[in-house]
Protein backbone atom coordinates (compact mmCIF):
# COMPACT_ATOMS: atom_id res chain seq x y z
CA UNK A 1 0.00 0.00 0.00
CA UNK A 2 1.45 3.37 -1.19
CA UNK A 3 1.31 5.73 1.52
CA UNK A 4 2.05 9.31 0.89
CA UNK A 5 2.83 13.14 2.82
CA UNK A 6 2.64 16.69 1.97
CA UNK A 7 4.29 19.67 3.40
CA UNK A 8 5.57 19.94 7.03
CA UNK A 9 3.99 16.32 7.72
CA UNK A 10 6.34 15.48 4.67
CA UNK A 11 9.20 17.25 6.05
CA UNK A 12 8.78 16.09 9.73
CA UNK A 13 9.02 12.08 8.91
CA UNK A 14 11.40 12.97 6.30
CA UNK A 15 10.07 11.62 3.62
CA UNK A 16 7.30 12.06 0.52
CA UNK A 17 6.16 8.00 -0.23
CA UNK A 18 6.43 4.67 1.49
CA UNK A 19 5.26 1.42 0.69
CA UNK A 20 3.33 -0.64 3.59
CA UNK A 21 3.55 -4.15 2.95
CA UNK A 22 0.61 -5.36 5.14
CA UNK A 23 -2.44 -3.55 5.03
CA UNK A 24 -3.95 -2.36 8.15
CA UNK A 25 -7.76 -2.67 8.66
CA UNK A 26 -8.38 0.90 8.73
CA UNK A 27 -6.29 4.42 9.13
CA UNK A 28 -6.01 3.66 12.78
CA UNK A 29 -3.86 0.56 12.63
CA UNK A 30 -2.26 2.43 10.02
CA UNK A 31 -1.17 4.95 12.02
CA UNK A 32 0.04 2.97 14.60
CA UNK A 33 2.43 0.82 12.35
CA UNK A 34 3.74 4.53 11.47
CA UNK A 35 3.87 6.49 14.99
CA UNK A 36 6.22 3.33 15.77
CA UNK A 37 8.79 4.10 13.14
CA UNK A 38 10.61 6.59 15.15
CA UNK A 39 10.49 9.85 17.17
CA UNK A 40 9.95 12.08 14.29
CA UNK A 41 6.90 9.75 13.15
CA UNK A 42 5.27 9.93 16.10
CA UNK A 43 5.74 13.33 16.81
CA UNK A 44 4.20 14.55 13.20
CA UNK A 45 1.44 13.06 13.48
CA UNK A 46 0.95 13.73 17.21
CA UNK A 47 1.97 17.60 17.09
CA UNK A 48 -0.34 18.77 14.33
CA UNK A 49 -4.26 18.52 12.66
CA UNK A 50 -3.43 16.03 10.34
CA UNK A 51 -6.09 15.05 7.40
CA UNK A 52 -6.61 12.31 5.60
CA UNK A 53 -7.27 10.98 1.79
CA UNK A 54 -8.17 7.67 0.20
CA UNK A 55 -7.71 7.26 -2.74
CA UNK A 56 -7.29 11.23 -3.62
CA UNK A 57 -10.50 11.63 -1.43
CA UNK A 58 -11.02 13.19 2.22
CA UNK A 59 -12.00 10.95 4.91
CA UNK A 60 -11.86 10.10 8.42
CA UNK A 61 -9.39 7.51 10.40
CA UNK A 62 -12.33 4.88 10.39
CA UNK A 63 -11.74 3.95 6.77
CA UNK A 64 -11.49 0.59 6.32
CA UNK A 65 -8.21 0.06 3.76
CA UNK A 66 -7.25 -2.49 1.05
CA UNK A 67 -3.89 -3.48 -0.04
CA UNK A 68 -4.17 -0.96 -3.55
CA UNK A 69 -4.89 2.03 -2.01
CA UNK A 70 -3.27 5.06 -1.65
CA UNK A 71 -3.24 6.51 1.52
CA UNK A 72 -2.21 10.15 1.98
CA UNK A 73 -1.62 12.42 5.03
CA UNK A 74 -1.35 15.64 5.18
CA UNK A 75 -1.65 19.09 7.56
CA UNK A 76 -4.23 21.21 6.54
CA UNK A 77 -4.20 22.87 3.46
CA UNK A 78 -3.54 26.39 2.58
CA UNK A 79 -4.05 27.13 -0.83
CA UNK A 80 -5.92 30.37 -2.99
CA UNK B 1 -5.16 27.39 -19.72
CA UNK B 2 -3.53 24.35 -22.04
CA UNK B 3 -3.93 21.55 -19.64
CA UNK B 4 -7.33 22.52 -18.37
CA UNK B 5 -9.79 19.73 -18.33
CA UNK B 6 -13.20 19.46 -16.87
CA UNK B 7 -16.19 17.18 -16.48
CA UNK B 8 -18.22 18.86 -18.51
CA UNK B 9 -17.97 21.82 -20.99
CA UNK B 10 -19.43 24.21 -18.18
CA UNK B 11 -16.21 23.19 -16.13
CA UNK B 12 -12.66 24.29 -17.03
CA UNK B 13 -9.78 23.54 -14.12
CA UNK B 14 -6.30 24.04 -14.73
CA UNK B 15 -2.85 23.20 -11.82
CA UNK B 16 -0.02 24.80 -13.66
CA UNK B 17 3.07 26.57 -13.04
CA UNK B 18 2.99 29.45 -15.63
CA UNK B 19 0.98 32.40 -14.90
CA UNK B 20 -2.48 33.39 -16.23
CA UNK B 21 -3.72 36.80 -18.22
CA UNK B 22 -7.37 37.80 -16.45
CA UNK B 23 -8.49 39.36 -19.35
CA UNK B 24 -7.78 36.17 -21.40
CA UNK B 25 -9.60 34.10 -19.09
CA UNK B 26 -12.99 36.64 -19.14
CA UNK B 27 -12.88 36.29 -22.97
CA UNK B 28 -12.60 32.78 -22.93
CA UNK B 29 -15.52 32.22 -20.36
CA UNK B 30 -17.47 34.78 -22.03
CA UNK B 31 -17.14 32.72 -25.34
CA UNK B 32 -18.35 29.43 -23.71
CA UNK B 33 -20.85 30.73 -21.79
CA UNK B 34 -23.28 31.51 -24.50
CA UNK B 35 -24.32 35.09 -23.82
CA UNK B 36 -24.52 35.23 -19.87
CA UNK B 37 -25.58 38.12 -17.81
CA UNK B 38 -23.10 38.45 -14.92
CA UNK B 39 -19.52 37.46 -14.82
CA UNK B 40 -17.64 37.81 -11.72
CA UNK B 41 -14.04 36.53 -11.16
CA UNK B 42 -11.46 36.31 -8.54
CA UNK B 43 -7.65 36.91 -8.36
CA UNK B 44 -5.77 36.13 -5.57
CA UNK B 45 -1.92 37.46 -5.20
CA UNK B 46 1.00 36.62 -3.08
CA UNK B 47 1.03 39.29 -0.43
CA UNK B 48 2.98 40.12 2.65
CA UNK B 49 1.98 38.92 5.46
CA UNK B 50 0.65 40.41 8.30
CA UNK B 51 3.79 39.07 11.42
CA UNK B 52 5.89 41.71 10.33
CA UNK B 53 8.18 39.44 8.40
CA UNK B 54 8.69 40.41 4.56
CA UNK B 55 7.48 37.73 2.47
CA UNK B 56 9.79 37.27 -0.77
CA UNK B 57 8.37 34.96 -2.29
CA UNK B 58 6.40 31.56 -1.89
CA UNK B 59 6.52 27.70 -2.63
CA UNK B 60 3.25 26.22 -3.48
CA UNK B 61 3.10 22.74 -3.17
CA UNK B 62 0.51 20.27 -4.31
CA UNK B 63 -1.02 16.24 -4.27
CA UNK B 64 -1.35 16.18 -7.80
CA UNK B 65 -3.19 12.59 -8.24
CA UNK B 66 -5.64 14.67 -6.17
CA UNK B 67 -5.56 18.73 -7.14
CA UNK B 68 -7.56 18.75 -10.04
CA UNK B 69 -9.84 15.74 -9.22
CA UNK B 70 -10.44 17.83 -5.70
CA UNK B 71 -11.33 21.29 -7.96
CA UNK B 72 -13.77 19.63 -10.25
CA UNK B 73 -15.68 18.29 -7.38
CA UNK B 74 -15.94 21.68 -5.67
CA UNK B 75 -16.85 23.39 -8.81
CA UNK B 76 -19.81 20.76 -9.89
CA UNK B 77 -21.07 21.74 -6.73
CA UNK B 78 -21.66 24.82 -7.32
CA UNK B 79 -22.81 24.35 -10.40
CA UNK B 80 -25.56 21.81 -8.03
CA UNK B 81 -25.96 24.86 -6.12
CA UNK B 82 -26.70 27.78 -8.53
CA UNK B 83 -27.59 28.06 -11.93
CA UNK B 84 -24.05 28.52 -13.58
CA UNK B 85 -22.74 28.72 -17.29
CA UNK B 86 -19.71 28.51 -17.17
CA UNK B 87 -16.75 28.52 -14.38
CA UNK B 88 -12.87 28.32 -14.64
CA UNK B 89 -10.26 27.64 -11.70
CA UNK B 90 -6.89 28.17 -12.46
CA UNK B 91 -4.45 27.38 -9.22
CA UNK B 92 -0.62 28.16 -9.75
CA UNK B 93 2.25 25.51 -8.40
CA UNK B 94 5.89 25.74 -7.40
CA UNK B 95 7.82 29.35 -7.05
CA UNK B 96 5.61 32.45 -6.52
CA UNK B 97 7.64 35.65 -6.01
CA UNK B 98 5.78 38.60 -4.34
CA UNK B 99 2.30 40.05 -5.81
CA UNK B 100 2.33 37.01 -8.38
CA UNK B 101 -1.32 35.91 -9.23
CA UNK B 102 -1.78 32.32 -7.35
CA UNK B 103 -5.64 31.80 -8.02
CA UNK B 104 -8.22 32.86 -10.77
CA UNK B 105 -11.64 31.47 -10.38
CA UNK B 106 -13.99 33.14 -13.01
CA UNK B 107 -17.88 32.17 -12.85
CA UNK B 108 -20.75 33.07 -15.27
CA UNK B 109 -24.73 33.30 -15.23
CA UNK B 110 -27.58 34.71 -16.03
CA UNK B 111 -28.13 36.63 -12.41
CA UNK B 112 -25.93 38.05 -10.42
CA UNK B 113 -26.12 37.09 -7.29
CA UNK B 114 -25.62 33.37 -8.49
CA UNK B 115 -22.22 34.83 -9.88
CA UNK B 116 -20.72 36.11 -6.89
CA UNK B 117 -22.35 33.59 -4.81
CA UNK B 118 -20.98 30.90 -6.80
CA UNK B 119 -17.40 32.24 -7.04
CA UNK B 120 -17.38 33.10 -3.61
CA UNK B 121 -18.45 29.64 -2.82
CA UNK B 122 -15.52 28.10 -5.17
CA UNK B 123 -13.17 29.96 -3.10
CA UNK B 124 -14.29 29.25 0.36
CA UNK B 125 -13.92 25.45 -0.62
CA UNK B 126 -11.25 25.60 -2.50
CA UNK B 127 -9.39 27.61 0.61
CA UNK B 128 -10.20 24.47 3.28
CA UNK B 129 -10.23 21.48 0.94
CA UNK B 130 -8.14 21.37 -2.34
CA UNK B 131 -4.64 19.98 -1.37
CA UNK B 132 -2.41 22.87 -1.43
CA UNK B 133 0.16 23.91 0.89
CA UNK B 134 1.96 27.50 1.24
CA UNK B 135 5.59 27.86 2.59
CA UNK B 136 6.32 31.55 2.68
CA UNK B 137 9.64 32.52 1.66
CA UNK B 138 11.58 35.12 3.46
CA UNK B 139 14.80 36.80 3.69
CA UNK B 140 16.03 35.24 6.67
CA UNK B 141 14.61 31.59 6.13
CA UNK B 142 11.22 30.11 5.27
CA UNK B 143 8.09 28.93 7.06
CA UNK B 144 4.83 26.27 6.12
CA UNK B 145 1.60 28.88 6.28
CA UNK B 146 -0.98 27.53 8.71
CA UNK B 147 -4.33 27.06 8.17
CA UNK B 148 -7.19 29.58 9.16
CA UNK B 149 -9.84 29.57 11.33
CA UNK B 150 -11.27 32.04 9.62
CA UNK B 151 -11.02 30.04 6.10
CA UNK B 152 -12.58 27.24 7.95
CA UNK B 153 -15.47 29.56 9.66
CA UNK B 154 -15.96 30.91 5.88
CA UNK B 155 -16.64 27.00 4.04
CA UNK B 156 -19.14 26.30 6.78
CA UNK B 157 -21.28 29.23 6.47
CA UNK B 158 -22.38 27.52 2.77
CA UNK C 1 -10.75 55.07 -18.12
CA UNK C 2 -9.98 58.44 -19.27
CA UNK C 3 -12.80 60.26 -17.21
CA UNK C 4 -12.69 58.91 -14.53
CA UNK C 5 -12.64 60.69 -11.15
CA UNK C 6 -13.13 60.03 -7.95
CA UNK C 7 -13.04 61.92 -4.03
CA UNK C 8 -10.79 59.59 -2.90
CA UNK C 9 -7.26 57.72 -4.46
CA UNK C 10 -9.17 54.84 -3.30
CA UNK C 11 -11.72 54.97 -5.98
CA UNK C 12 -12.36 55.73 -9.14
CA UNK C 13 -15.58 56.29 -11.74
CA UNK C 14 -16.20 56.81 -15.40
CA UNK C 15 -19.89 57.30 -17.10
CA UNK C 16 -18.67 56.37 -20.83
CA UNK C 17 -20.14 55.66 -24.22
CA UNK C 18 -17.11 53.57 -24.79
CA UNK C 19 -16.10 50.04 -24.25
CA UNK C 20 -14.09 48.98 -21.53
CA UNK C 21 -11.19 46.38 -21.42
CA UNK C 22 -11.73 44.40 -17.93
CA UNK C 23 -7.83 43.23 -18.44
CA UNK C 24 -6.65 46.90 -18.42
CA UNK C 25 -9.04 47.28 -15.93
CA UNK C 26 -7.79 44.66 -13.20
CA UNK C 27 -4.13 45.92 -14.04
CA UNK C 28 -5.19 49.53 -13.11
CA UNK C 29 -6.36 48.55 -9.86
CA UNK C 30 -2.90 46.27 -9.33
CA UNK C 31 -0.89 49.17 -9.58
CA UNK C 32 -3.10 51.31 -8.10
CA UNK C 33 -3.84 49.14 -4.72
CA UNK C 34 0.11 48.74 -3.36
CA UNK C 35 -0.10 44.71 -3.48
CA UNK C 36 -3.62 43.52 -1.85
CA UNK C 37 -4.28 39.68 -1.93
CA UNK C 38 -7.49 39.86 -3.19
CA UNK C 39 -8.95 40.87 -6.46
CA UNK C 40 -12.64 40.76 -7.36
CA UNK C 41 -14.56 42.05 -10.47
CA UNK C 42 -17.83 41.85 -11.58
CA UNK C 43 -19.29 42.71 -15.48
CA UNK C 44 -22.83 42.94 -16.88
CA UNK C 45 -23.40 42.54 -20.78
CA UNK C 46 -26.48 42.99 -22.61
CA UNK C 47 -28.47 40.03 -22.47
CA UNK C 48 -31.47 38.55 -24.33
CA UNK C 49 -34.20 38.67 -21.60
CA UNK C 50 -37.00 36.14 -20.62
CA UNK C 51 -39.60 37.31 -21.86
CA UNK C 52 -39.15 35.56 -25.27
CA UNK C 53 -38.93 38.85 -27.50
CA UNK C 54 -35.19 39.16 -29.02
CA UNK C 55 -33.37 41.31 -27.54
CA UNK C 56 -31.33 43.24 -30.29
CA UNK C 57 -29.75 45.81 -28.07
CA UNK C 58 -30.23 48.54 -25.25
CA UNK C 59 -30.72 52.51 -25.15
CA UNK C 60 -29.42 53.74 -21.74
CA UNK C 61 -30.14 56.96 -20.38
CA UNK C 62 -28.61 58.60 -17.47
CA UNK C 63 -28.92 62.05 -15.24
CA UNK C 64 -25.64 63.22 -16.30
CA UNK C 65 -25.45 65.88 -13.61
CA UNK C 66 -26.29 63.19 -10.80
CA UNK C 67 -24.70 60.05 -12.26
CA UNK C 68 -21.16 60.23 -11.24
CA UNK C 69 -21.91 61.88 -7.60
CA UNK C 70 -23.91 59.01 -6.71
CA UNK C 71 -21.70 56.12 -8.33
CA UNK C 72 -18.96 58.06 -5.91
CA UNK C 73 -20.99 57.92 -2.82
CA UNK C 74 -21.77 54.40 -3.33
CA UNK C 75 -18.35 53.60 -3.69
CA UNK C 76 -17.50 55.65 -0.86
CA UNK C 77 -19.80 53.65 1.41
CA UNK C 78 -18.72 50.77 0.30
CA UNK C 79 -15.07 51.75 1.69
CA UNK C 80 -16.65 52.33 5.04
CA UNK C 81 -18.26 49.37 4.99
CA UNK C 82 -15.36 47.31 4.28
CA UNK C 83 -11.61 48.03 4.46
CA UNK C 84 -10.83 48.35 0.28
CA UNK C 85 -7.51 49.38 -0.85
CA UNK C 86 -9.24 50.06 -4.44
CA UNK C 87 -12.46 50.37 -6.39
CA UNK C 88 -13.58 51.49 -9.80
CA UNK C 89 -17.14 51.43 -11.10
CA UNK C 90 -17.46 52.05 -15.34
CA UNK C 91 -21.07 52.58 -16.40
CA UNK C 92 -21.74 52.63 -19.83
CA UNK C 93 -24.57 55.10 -21.36
CA UNK C 94 -25.52 55.32 -25.06
CA UNK C 95 -26.75 52.71 -27.71
CA UNK C 96 -25.19 49.02 -26.61
CA UNK C 97 -25.82 46.16 -28.92
CA UNK C 98 -26.68 42.04 -27.41
CA UNK C 99 -23.64 40.45 -25.45
CA UNK C 100 -21.90 43.88 -25.18
CA UNK C 101 -20.23 44.96 -21.73
CA UNK C 102 -22.47 47.28 -19.81
CA UNK C 103 -21.18 47.92 -16.42
CA UNK C 104 -17.67 46.81 -14.38
CA UNK C 105 -16.92 47.07 -10.90
CA UNK C 106 -13.34 46.07 -9.71
CA UNK C 107 -12.39 45.83 -5.76
CA UNK C 108 -9.17 44.89 -3.79
CA UNK C 109 -8.91 44.14 -0.21
CA UNK C 110 -6.53 42.29 1.53
CA UNK C 111 -9.13 39.67 2.38
CA UNK C 112 -11.26 38.15 0.00
CA UNK C 113 -14.61 38.49 1.70
CA UNK C 114 -14.21 42.31 2.26
CA UNK C 115 -13.44 42.07 -2.01
CA UNK C 116 -16.52 39.99 -2.46
CA UNK C 117 -18.90 41.50 -0.53
CA UNK C 118 -17.58 45.31 -1.43
CA UNK C 119 -18.28 44.57 -4.54
CA UNK C 120 -21.51 42.96 -4.31
CA UNK C 121 -22.63 45.97 -2.22
CA UNK C 122 -21.69 48.46 -5.07
CA UNK C 123 -23.48 46.10 -7.36
CA UNK C 124 -27.01 46.23 -5.94
CA UNK C 125 -26.66 49.66 -4.92
CA UNK C 126 -25.99 50.78 -8.56
CA UNK C 127 -28.87 48.58 -9.82
CA UNK C 128 -31.27 50.45 -7.24
CA UNK C 129 -29.58 53.71 -6.72
CA UNK C 130 -27.60 55.13 -9.23
CA UNK C 131 -29.95 57.07 -12.39
CA UNK C 132 -29.63 54.85 -15.32
CA UNK C 133 -32.61 53.50 -17.28
CA UNK C 134 -32.57 50.77 -20.01
CA UNK C 135 -34.95 50.76 -22.97
CA UNK C 136 -34.71 47.68 -24.71
CA UNK C 137 -34.55 47.55 -28.58
CA UNK C 138 -36.42 44.36 -30.28
CA UNK C 139 -36.93 43.80 -34.15
CA UNK C 140 -40.84 44.92 -33.62
CA UNK C 141 -40.36 47.58 -31.64
CA UNK C 142 -38.90 48.82 -28.36
CA UNK C 143 -40.04 49.32 -24.37
CA UNK C 144 -38.41 50.87 -21.31
CA UNK C 145 -37.26 47.77 -18.65
CA UNK C 146 -39.26 47.61 -15.80
CA UNK C 147 -37.22 47.54 -12.32
CA UNK C 148 -37.38 44.66 -10.60
CA UNK C 149 -38.26 43.45 -6.69
CA UNK C 150 -35.69 41.23 -6.66
CA UNK C 151 -32.88 44.03 -6.96
CA UNK C 152 -34.98 45.98 -4.45
CA UNK C 153 -34.61 42.77 -1.80
CA UNK C 154 -30.64 42.75 -2.51
CA UNK C 155 -30.06 46.30 -2.07
CA UNK C 156 -32.28 45.85 1.42
CA UNK C 157 -30.25 42.72 2.76
CA UNK C 158 -26.83 45.03 3.48
CA UNK D 1 -36.54 76.79 -10.45
CA UNK D 2 -35.53 73.67 -13.52
CA UNK D 3 -37.44 70.50 -13.46
CA UNK D 4 -35.90 67.54 -15.36
CA UNK D 5 -37.65 64.34 -16.24
CA UNK D 6 -36.31 61.02 -17.69
CA UNK D 7 -36.83 57.42 -18.82
CA UNK D 8 -40.29 56.82 -19.42
CA UNK D 9 -41.63 59.35 -17.32
CA UNK D 10 -39.73 61.90 -19.71
CA UNK D 11 -41.89 60.21 -22.57
CA UNK D 12 -45.13 60.31 -20.84
CA UNK D 13 -45.16 63.97 -20.47
CA UNK D 14 -43.22 65.10 -23.41
CA UNK D 15 -39.99 66.87 -22.52
CA UNK D 16 -36.70 66.67 -20.69
CA UNK D 17 -36.76 69.92 -18.74
CA UNK D 18 -39.17 72.96 -17.56
CA UNK D 19 -38.71 75.73 -15.76
CA UNK D 20 -41.48 76.33 -13.04
CA UNK D 21 -41.36 80.26 -12.11
CA UNK D 22 -43.88 80.24 -8.97
CA UNK D 23 -41.19 77.69 -6.24
CA UNK D 24 -43.78 75.74 -4.76
CA UNK D 25 -42.72 75.36 -0.91
CA UNK D 26 -42.22 71.13 -1.07
CA UNK D 27 -42.31 68.17 -4.03
CA UNK D 28 -45.86 67.65 -3.15
CA UNK D 29 -46.98 71.54 -3.89
CA UNK D 30 -44.74 71.13 -7.30
CA UNK D 31 -46.59 68.18 -7.97
CA UNK D 32 -49.72 69.60 -7.84
CA UNK D 33 -48.48 71.96 -10.47
CA UNK D 34 -46.98 69.54 -12.50
CA UNK D 35 -50.50 67.22 -12.59
CA UNK D 36 -52.29 70.23 -13.66
CA UNK D 37 -50.24 70.27 -16.82
CA UNK D 38 -52.85 67.89 -18.65
CA UNK D 39 -53.71 64.95 -18.67
CA UNK D 40 -50.31 62.78 -19.89
CA UNK D 41 -49.14 65.11 -16.76
CA UNK D 42 -51.59 63.48 -14.52
CA UNK D 43 -51.12 60.17 -15.88
CA UNK D 44 -47.34 60.03 -15.72
CA UNK D 45 -47.47 61.03 -11.98
CA UNK D 46 -50.43 58.51 -10.65
CA UNK D 47 -49.63 55.93 -13.43
CA UNK D 48 -45.68 54.84 -12.12
CA UNK D 49 -43.73 55.02 -9.08
CA UNK D 50 -41.81 57.94 -9.19
CA UNK D 51 -38.66 58.44 -7.52
CA UNK D 52 -37.55 61.97 -6.83
CA UNK D 53 -33.81 63.71 -6.46
CA UNK D 54 -33.42 67.23 -5.49
CA UNK D 55 -29.96 68.94 -6.66
CA UNK D 56 -28.99 65.09 -7.43
CA UNK D 57 -29.73 63.58 -4.42
CA UNK D 58 -32.62 61.64 -3.93
CA UNK D 59 -35.50 62.53 -1.56
CA UNK D 60 -39.51 62.28 -0.78
CA UNK D 61 -42.19 64.45 -1.55
CA UNK D 62 -41.72 66.35 2.01
CA UNK D 63 -38.80 67.99 1.08
CA UNK D 64 -38.60 71.89 1.00
CA UNK D 65 -37.79 73.68 -1.97
CA UNK D 66 -35.82 77.03 -2.84
CA UNK D 67 -36.11 79.08 -6.18
CA UNK D 68 -32.76 77.67 -7.06
CA UNK D 69 -33.05 73.77 -6.99
CA UNK D 70 -32.85 71.48 -9.47
CA UNK D 71 -35.75 68.42 -9.38
CA UNK D 72 -35.73 65.27 -11.06
CA UNK D 73 -38.58 63.13 -11.55
CA UNK D 74 -38.22 59.79 -12.65
CA UNK D 75 -39.24 55.80 -12.70
CA UNK D 76 -36.99 53.23 -10.61
CA UNK D 77 -33.95 53.02 -11.87
CA UNK D 78 -32.48 49.86 -14.03
CA UNK D 79 -28.86 50.27 -14.87
CA UNK D 80 -26.40 48.04 -13.94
Amino acid sequence: MKVVFFGKLREQVGTSVIDVIETPENIEGLLKVLKSKGDNWRQAFDDNDVLIAVNQTLCDSSQMLSFNDEVAFFPPVTGG
Amino acid sequence: MSNAIGSSPQIRVSVQFEDFNLGDEYQEIKNRDQGQGAVVTFSGLVRDNNLGKNVKGLFLEHYPAMTQKCLIDICEQACKRWELAAVSVIHRVGELSLNEQIVFVGVSAKHRKSAFEGCEFIMDYLKTQAPFWKKERFADGEAWVDAKQSDQHAANKW
